[in-house]
């Protein structure tokens, strides 16, 4: 079975680097474990694996881009670990590249799960992995990260578990017991004769637990201090791919009670409950980001707005908003680790990557010191604010033209949202880059990473721009089944 | 396939937008060779404009628009970084307007968001505060090209979708929303470039103008074809697209040259130029040329339009019942009040800025213009010089454009010569000549200035006394007592700032120190969110079902 | 072929009529005011006597003047010039009526105007700095009340060429109406503004605190000067032919009919010299105002034209 | 048959109950105590499904609950009490009656949610459904109006209970839930220990007040 192995070979990584090595090393371990992983990850697309494990169209492209988007965080990991070896000890580290390992394996576990448990366990240890990951520097405001984290992540964790048994039961009178009442293939196949208030149940129970991975306005409490005291490397992690796992999740139940609503199983339509959560985040987050003087902090509120936008475009329905907040997802996961590898070149710029060191007030006049760096970093502003030629023009332009002539009452506060939000982080744009920088700023030399980060913008243009028909009218018909 | 994943980009060339492209690339030259040519951005920006005029379908279109608002937005920042957010913040804002007004059915409501998004843009009151603030900060090129360009694409979008997209639905109010939105525009522009005393923002204040009466012969138009007169609907698109020519043509010479004035003095600021005449005559010569269209005097380029649109309004103000007849007055009595401001402001351009005396020693020493910028400039006042002695030339050429927009049209031929004028004013000046050189005594002797009988200036002032001439701002002052403390807002700010932008700020601010509230929570509150979220939901459904 | 020559005759005539008279007007006006308050006055050609004195006198040119200085003249002379051969005198029909649109003649006067005030500055001295921004106050408003009078014109007239204006209120159809009391007294004011006369201006003054049109040319001799005040001379003389053509248009002559031109020339003849003794009996019989007084004189004067347009359309209601 | 629901029944309402007064007790020790007869009657729930399902993996779960939540957690639970000396009672964030009122709201709410659901669609009763349903958002009520890290997790096992009490009423629910849940509590604890002596090291209590000076100084 190919599929377990990018499954399994972090899993049982994780314990060998936990226990050996020096930070080095381990950096070097990861990069080469995920390496591997994301060629698995490619192989994977010709043997798509059967019974609890069989991922689908879906799960595999968005697998390659968690292979893809590792192996780049882990690449900029090796220099962030030269850079920051000294502030922790030789056991944390180890520990942390073992989280990083647990993390990348479970969400790839979600990913290409067909079983409801399956998914739910692999987010669990996900969200286990995380928050030691993000405890880990172990400052006061750290733990105190961590502790958020862990406690509304529980707390999602169980209300999604009561939202699967739920799931289970309502597909108790077309499925009856056992393990065919949990894969989703039969689920979907089933929708239909599943018992429609049950399921209606269960779906506010999953909306809410994994909601709370995808950080959803008023679940959204762990996120901006996660990302703000975590190391960086993992905190792409987070952003990029537990969020992707939690709202390919949240689409596959949508699917669920959608189908069941549209054959008149007794469900309710499942785009008001998304609806109301996506536009609270984007609202919300469009009104946070101005007062944030943490360059993290603020790319965190953002990532809750990029949640947000995906939630309205699964909640707007149809084949053409799914297909936007898909691509959506894509973009901002490529923009956002692409971002946060910027960042930490940044912040290494002026001397220390150490969490405290992100403030805007401490990074600005970048251009000053690195052209390149500014560029790659502003680069990556740009394209979050959703202005051509930023790959995110087009997601949110499918995503606002769909929500007109689907959802009209929810086009205004989307719209107010999302201009807002692109006003904010343009805000912080100008002084970031072209500000005057702090005294005793020295040129620095260009990094490696840089090449990185504009690789991942020039794929993200691409994809979004120069999407062949094929592969656009594949994934239309994918989206559509999923509607 | 380029563009929106399975449809791609399609473009489409019609007549107008072929004339909103040839009026593109006279300034676009300009521009680049004002010392543009370099800069990446810059091209991109025309790109944009390009791919707007071009685009055929929504996405491109929107794409196009998005593009020219994101590479302009990278140059103002480059420029001034103040202004750039607010400026972004239009772009952004006419983009939320513009994509839900392309997918909605067709009808007033698509039109409004239509208006807001392209007037934003374009600077038509209410939302016309950030240009003045906007335009001035990047290099003269950009500036050139925004005020020439960029808010002709936005006029071109509200063209093309308030006559050919949303044309069949359209109704005469409509109309009269764009003439108020110009006419506001028109008088706060032309008064606050009365005002400024920047020669740049001065400049960015006429465009708000120029934006003003181009709105006003479109809703003119757009009213006229509503109300099933297509000769009225003709003669107001005449005035708005021959506006838009004119318009395209001077903004951009002027902008160029008070560029390179900046380059020259160091300041654009007139209350410390004065005499530029004398160092770049050259640079003068051009300039001149451009007050002259901007201030709309006959045989300049920009009275043929304002004529147009004079008549345009006259003859609208005989159609419809007595309130249209009252608004149709007082519009009247508006754009005469502006068109005398616009006069003052260029005279005053002009009279500060290169006549009189100069006012610092860099204005002293100012010498004429680079050859690079100085091309551009000839080559938009070459282009000038058509447009203003023989508009009726232009006139012709636009008729398939008018025909397009309003079907069925048959424009009239224009009414007024310059070429007579010329030819009249030909013959006093040879009448004139020969009383002068027949019986008058020649030449001219170079003597001390009167000045009013007072003293000469001691030597180490060889230009006197700066002090002693007129500044701009106390040339403006009367005009700022009578008519500035009525129209401007407290303290001579511009209402759209005082009245629209400055109190959405606030209810931002006030809803940012809510949302602040909110983040500050503890885990506990952070956790009853969740709680809260999951109960009410529950509820909903509990009740939904129930119920 | 006949009617074409015979209205090449009328513009010929009319041109030199005009360039001849226009000294001849002003003189007549300050003589009749001097007369009326009691004095001798000059004589009446002593316009004349005073523009041939310019001519012959040499032209100084500050030091500090552009080379743009010799220029402003010229612009104001030639503006008000071609103003004057559009604007029909004694007959209607001349060769220049078609152009000779009343938006036109607008533009024309603010170009004259806008020469002048550039004049005001080319120098940069203060007089001439505040008579310049005076002048532009005016203007502002000034050029606002035209407008309005002139939309009550073009909707009584169906033309918007002052020929048309005149030949159509000629023939009496219009009659007479309120609306046109209210345009006639509106376009009286922004008369008396644009030509400088008492209440916004005093021609005779020589305080340079008070002076609008005077302050502006303080620098200004020889030929120039003869130009300005030529063109101030004309200036009058375009006005009164204006009010005459729209509001006193009867008897005037057909530039296509040679009879009719003996009593079109006597009456015109006429109409100038009324209009010259009600401007002379107006002026000595009021005071020059404040400047900020005259933007709200102005500003009653557009509210008339307002008016007029009003009443217009109220009396077109109830007659239709 | 009719025996097996009625006991399952009374269990399920014992455990509600015990949820119930959990919010009424201001002393940890009763907190913890109350949680530990809710453990045990939930470990005799599932021996008894097990036996009336005949099912091997539900007494496997029902093992786990009774070795574990039990006696391990209550026991450790105390020790962190004695230790740190938190016999006082803890801070409320609202006053009692108040949580009480909400307490009963939450299970109206819960019953109301269930209700729709048509009687003979599903083999698990809606009452048993309503119960754990109860349970689990009393659990969470406990979590909000505690001050009290100690309180806050105990909340929280109380919402875990719930859960497990609904997954035994599943019918034919493969072994992977029973597991998870297990492995939830586990390694929930494992951090959590970590957790508390993380925070023991930086604050002197468990109170999160400590935290919530952390975030009152804002960034």
């Amino acid at each position: 079975m190919i599929i377990l192995l990018p499954i399994l070979l972090p899993l049982l990584a994780a314990l060998p680097l936990g226990l050996l090595g020096s930070p080095r090393q381990g950096a070097i371990a990861n990069a080469g474990l995920t390496a591997l992983v994301f060629g698995l990850t490619l192989l994977v697309f010709w043997a798509p694996g059967a019974g609890l494990v069989r991922a689908d169209r879906l799960g595999l492209i968005f697998g390659a881009l968690t292979g893809f988007v590792g192996l780049t965080t882990a690449l900029a990991n090796i220099a962030y670990v030269r850079g920051a070896a000294p502030r922790l000890s030789v056991r944390r580290w180890r520990v942390y590249h073992a989280m990083c390992q647990v993390v990348l394996g479970s969400v790839l576990l979600g990913l290409y799960a067909d079983n409801i448990g399956l998914l739910w366990a692999a987010l669990e240890g996900a969200t286990i992995a995380a928050t030691l990951g993000v405890s880990l520097p172990r400052t006061p405001s750290a733990l105190e990260a961590g502790w958020k984290y862990f406690i509304l992540g529980g707390v999602g964790i169980g209300l999604a578990l009561f939202g699967t048994m739920l799931v289970y039961l309502a597909a108790q009178p077309a499925l009856g017991p056992g393990f065919g009442a949990m894969s989703f293939s039969a689920l979907s196949a089933h929708a239909a004769h599943m018992d429609g208030t049950l399921l209606t149940l269960a779906f506010v129970f999953i909306l809410f637990g994994y909601g709370t991975k995808a950080a959803l306005v008023p679940l959204h409490g762990w996120l901006p201090d996660a990302y703000a005291e975590g190391p960086v490397p993992l905190t792409t992690m987070l952003s990029g791919l537990i969020l992707n796992v939690a709202l390919i999740a949240i689409l596959r139940f949508r699917h669920l009670l959608q189908a069941n609503f549209t054959a008149g199983g007794g469900a309710m339509a499942p785009g008001p409950f998304l609806l109301t959560l996506g536009l609270a985040s984007i609202l919300l987050t469009a009104f946070s980001l101005t007062r944030r003087r943490d360059a993290r902090r603020f790319f965190g509120f953002s990532s809750i707005e990029q949640s947000g936008i995906t939630a309205v475009a699964f909640g707007v329905g149809g084949a053409w908003a799914i297909f936007g907040g898909l691509l959506h997802m894509v973009l901002q996961t490529l923009i956002k680790s692409a971002l946060f590898q910027g960042l930490i070149r940044a912040a290494e710029l002026r001397g220390s990557t150490a969490p405290g060191h992100y403030g805007f007030s401490h990074l600005r006049g970048l251009f000053h010191a690195n052209k390149y760096v500014a560029w790659g970093l502003g680069g990556c502003m740009f394209a979050l604010t959703g202005l051509p030629p930023s790959g995110l023009f087009v997601s949110e332009f499918i995503i606002v033209s769909q929500t007109i002539q689907r959802a009209p009452w929810a086009s205004l506060p989307l719209g107010l949202g999302l201009m807002l939000c692109a006003i904010a982080i343009l805000r912080q744009f100008g002084p970031l880059l072209f500000g005057p920088a702090p005294p005793r700023t020295k040129p620095g030399a260009t990094p490696m990473v840089t090449h990185l980060v504009a690789l991942h913008l020039a794929i993200m243009v691409a994809i979004a721009f120069f999407m062949p028909p094929v592969v656009a009218h594949m994934l239309l018909g994918l989206t559509g089944r999923l509607q | 396939m380029v563009g929106l994943p399975g449809q791609g980009m399609h473009l489409r060339l019609d007549a107008l937008s072929a004339l909103f492209l040839i009026i593109l690339l006279p300034q676009t030259i300009a521009a680049a060779l004002s010392g543009m040519r370099g800069s990446l951005t810059f091209w991109v920006f025309v790109a944009g404009m390009v791919v707007a005029l071009l685009g055929a379908d929504a996405f491109t279109l929107i794409f196009g628009f998005e593009l020219m608002s994101a590479a302009s937005w990278l140059l103002v920042l480059r420029g001034d970084a103040k202004p750039a957010s607010l400026y972004a913040g239009i772009a952004v804002f006419s983009a939320a307007c513009l994509i839900p007004a392309l997918f909605l059915p067709a009808g007033a409501l698509a039109f409004m968001l239509i208006l807001l998004g392209t007037g934003a843009k374009a600077g038509l009151a209410p939302l016309h505060s950030w240009l003045p603030r906007a335009h001035p900060a990047p290099p003269a090129g950009v500036s050139a090209l925004m005020s020439g360009g960029m808010i002709k694409v936005a006029l071109y979008v509200l063209i093309r979708y308030g006559f050919i997209v949303l044309g069949a639905k359209a109704a005469p109010w409509w109309g009269m929303v764009l003439i108020v939105a110009g006419a506001a525009s028109v008088l706060i522009g032309s008064l606050r470039a009365m005002l400024e005393t920047e020669l740049k923002t001065l400049l960015a204040c006429s465009t708000v103008e120029h934006a003003g009466l181009i709105a006003v012969g479109l809703g003119v138009a757009l009213r006229a074809k509503a109300m099933g007169d297509p000769a009225l609907a003709a003669l107001g698109l005449q005035a708005a697209l021959l506006c838009v020519v004119a318009h395209a043509l001077f903004k951009p010479l002027l902008f160029i040259g008070a560029g390179e004035v900046k380059h020259a003095t160091g300041t654009s600021g007139l209350n410390w130029l004065g005499g530029l005449l004398r160092g770049m005559p050259r640079l003068s010569g051009l300039m001149l040329l451009g007050a002259v269209g901007m201030a709309a005097l006959p045989l300049g380029p920009g009275f043929a339009p304002e004529f147009l649109l004079l008549h345009a309004v006259i003859a609208a103000a005989a159609t419809g019942g007595i309130l249209a007849h009252l608004a149709f007055t007082a519009l009247l009595a508006v754009l005469g009040v502006s068109a005398a401001l616009a006069l003052g402001a260029a005279v005053r351009l002009v009279g500060i800025g290169f006549l009189g005396r100069p006012r610092t020693l860099q204005a002293a020493a100012a010498e004429d213009a680079r050859p690079g910028p100085l091309a551009g400039m000839a080559l938009l006042a070459g282009l000038c010089v058509p447009v203003a002695l023989w508009p009726g030339l232009v006139l012709w050429g636009m008729n398939p454009v008018i025909r397009l927009l309003v079907p069925g049209a048959s424009p009239a031929p224009l009414a007024y010569a310059p070429l007579i004028l010329v030819l009249l004013g030909g013959l006093v000046a040879l009448a004139a000549g020969f009383v002068l050189h027949r019986f008058g005594v020649r030449g001219t002797r170079e003597v001390p200035a009167w000045m009013g009988g007072f003293g000469r200036p001691p030597a180490w002032l060889p230009f006197g006394d700066p002090m002693t001439q007129p500044s701009a701002s106390g040339f403006a002052a009367p005009v700022a007592r009578a008519i500035g403390a009525g129209l401007l807002a407290p303290g001579g700010m511009d209402p759209g700032q005082a009245w629209v932008l400055a109190p959405l700020q606030r209810l931002y601010l006030r809803i940012v120190r809510l949302a602040e509230r909110i983040r500050r929570a503890t885990i506990r509150e952070r956790l009853a969110f969740v709680f809260m979220g999951l109960v009410l939901a529950l509820l909903v459904l509990g009740l939904g079902e129930g119920g | 072929m006949l009617g074409f020559f015979l209205a090449l005759l009328a513009t010929l005539l009319h041109a030199a009529l005009t360039f001849a008279a226009a000294p001849f007007l002003m003189g007549v006006v300050t003589t009749f005011r001097a007369r009326i308050l009691g004095r001798r006055g000059p004589p009446f050609l002593q316009s004349y006597r005073h523009l041939y004195r310019l001519l012959r006198k040499t032209t100084l040119v500050p030091e500090t003047a552009t080379p743009l200085f010799g220029i402003w003249p010229v612009v104001c002379l030639l503006a008000l010039g071609v103003a004057a051969l559009l604007v029909p005198g004694f007959c209607t029909g001349m060769l220049t009526a078609p152009a000779g649109d009343f938006i036109t003649l607008i533009g024309l006067l603010g170009l004259a105007r806008a020469a002048l005030v550039l004049a005001g500055l080319e120098t940069g001295f203060g007089f001439g700095g505040a008579g310049a921004q005076r002048e532009m106050l005016f203007g502002v408003f000034a050029e606002a009340a035209l407008l309005v009078v002139l939309l009550s014109f073009v909707l009584l007239a169906h033309s918007a060429t002052v020929n048309g204006i005149s030949v159509a209120f000629s023939t009496g159809q219009i009659g007479i109406s309120v609306s046109l009391g209210f345009a006639l007294a509106a376009l009286l004011a922004v008369a008396l503004t644009e030509t400088g006369r008492i209440p916004a201006d005093n021609p005779s003054g020589h305080l340079e605190l008070a002076m609008v049109h005077e302050a502006m040319i303080l620098e200004y001799s020889g030929r120039y000067l003869l130009m300005f005040d030529y063109a101030a001379m004309l200036r009058l003389l375009v006005w009164m032919n204006l009010i005459g053509a729209v509001f006193l248009p009867f008897g005037m002559a057909r530039a296509d009919d040679l009879l009719t031109w003996p009593l079109g020339l006597a009456l015109w003849l006429a109409k100038l010299a009324l209009m010259a003794v009600c401007l002379a009996v107006f002026e000595i019989s009021s005071a020059k105002m404040r400047v900020f007084r005259v933007p709200e004189f102005l500003g009653v004067a557009m509210l008339l034209g307002m008016l007029a347009s009003v009443f217009l359309f109220v009396a077109a209601r109830i007659g239709g | 048959m009719n025996l097996t629901f009625s006991l399952a029944h009374l269990m399920g309402g014992i455990i509600l109950l015990c949820a119930f007064s959990m919010l009424s007790q201001r002393r940890l020790a009763a907190m913890i105590t109350l949680y530990q007869m809710q453990a045990l009657l939930l470990s005799a729930a599932a021996f008894w499904q097990g036996y009336a399902q005949g099912e091997v993996s539900l007494y496997l779960t029902g093992l786990i609950t009774l070795g574990i939540k039990g006696l391990a957690l209550p026991f450790a639970l105390r020790q962190i009490v004695l230790r740190f000396n938190m016999i006082r009672a803890v801070e409320t964030a609202m006053p009692l009656i108040l949580s009480m009122i909400l307490g009963l709201a939450l299970i109206g709410i819960a019953v109301l949610v269930v209700l729709p659901i048509a009687p003979g669609a599903i083999s698990l009763t809606r009452e048993d459904l309503a119960m754990s349903l109860s349970v689990v958002l009393l659990g969470l009520l406990v979590m909000i109006v505690r001050r009290s890290a100690l309180a806050q997790i105990i909340g929280f096992l109380c919402t875990e209970n719930g859960l497990v009490l609904a997954a035994i009423g599943m019918p034919g629910m493969p072994f992977v839930a029973e597991f998870s849940v297990a492995l939830l509590v586990l390694l929930a604890f494992l951090v959590v220990g970590v957790f508390l002596f993380r925070i023991r090291e930086h604050f002197d209590t468990l109170d999160l007040t400590g935290i919530e000076e952390i975030e009152r100084r804002g960034r």
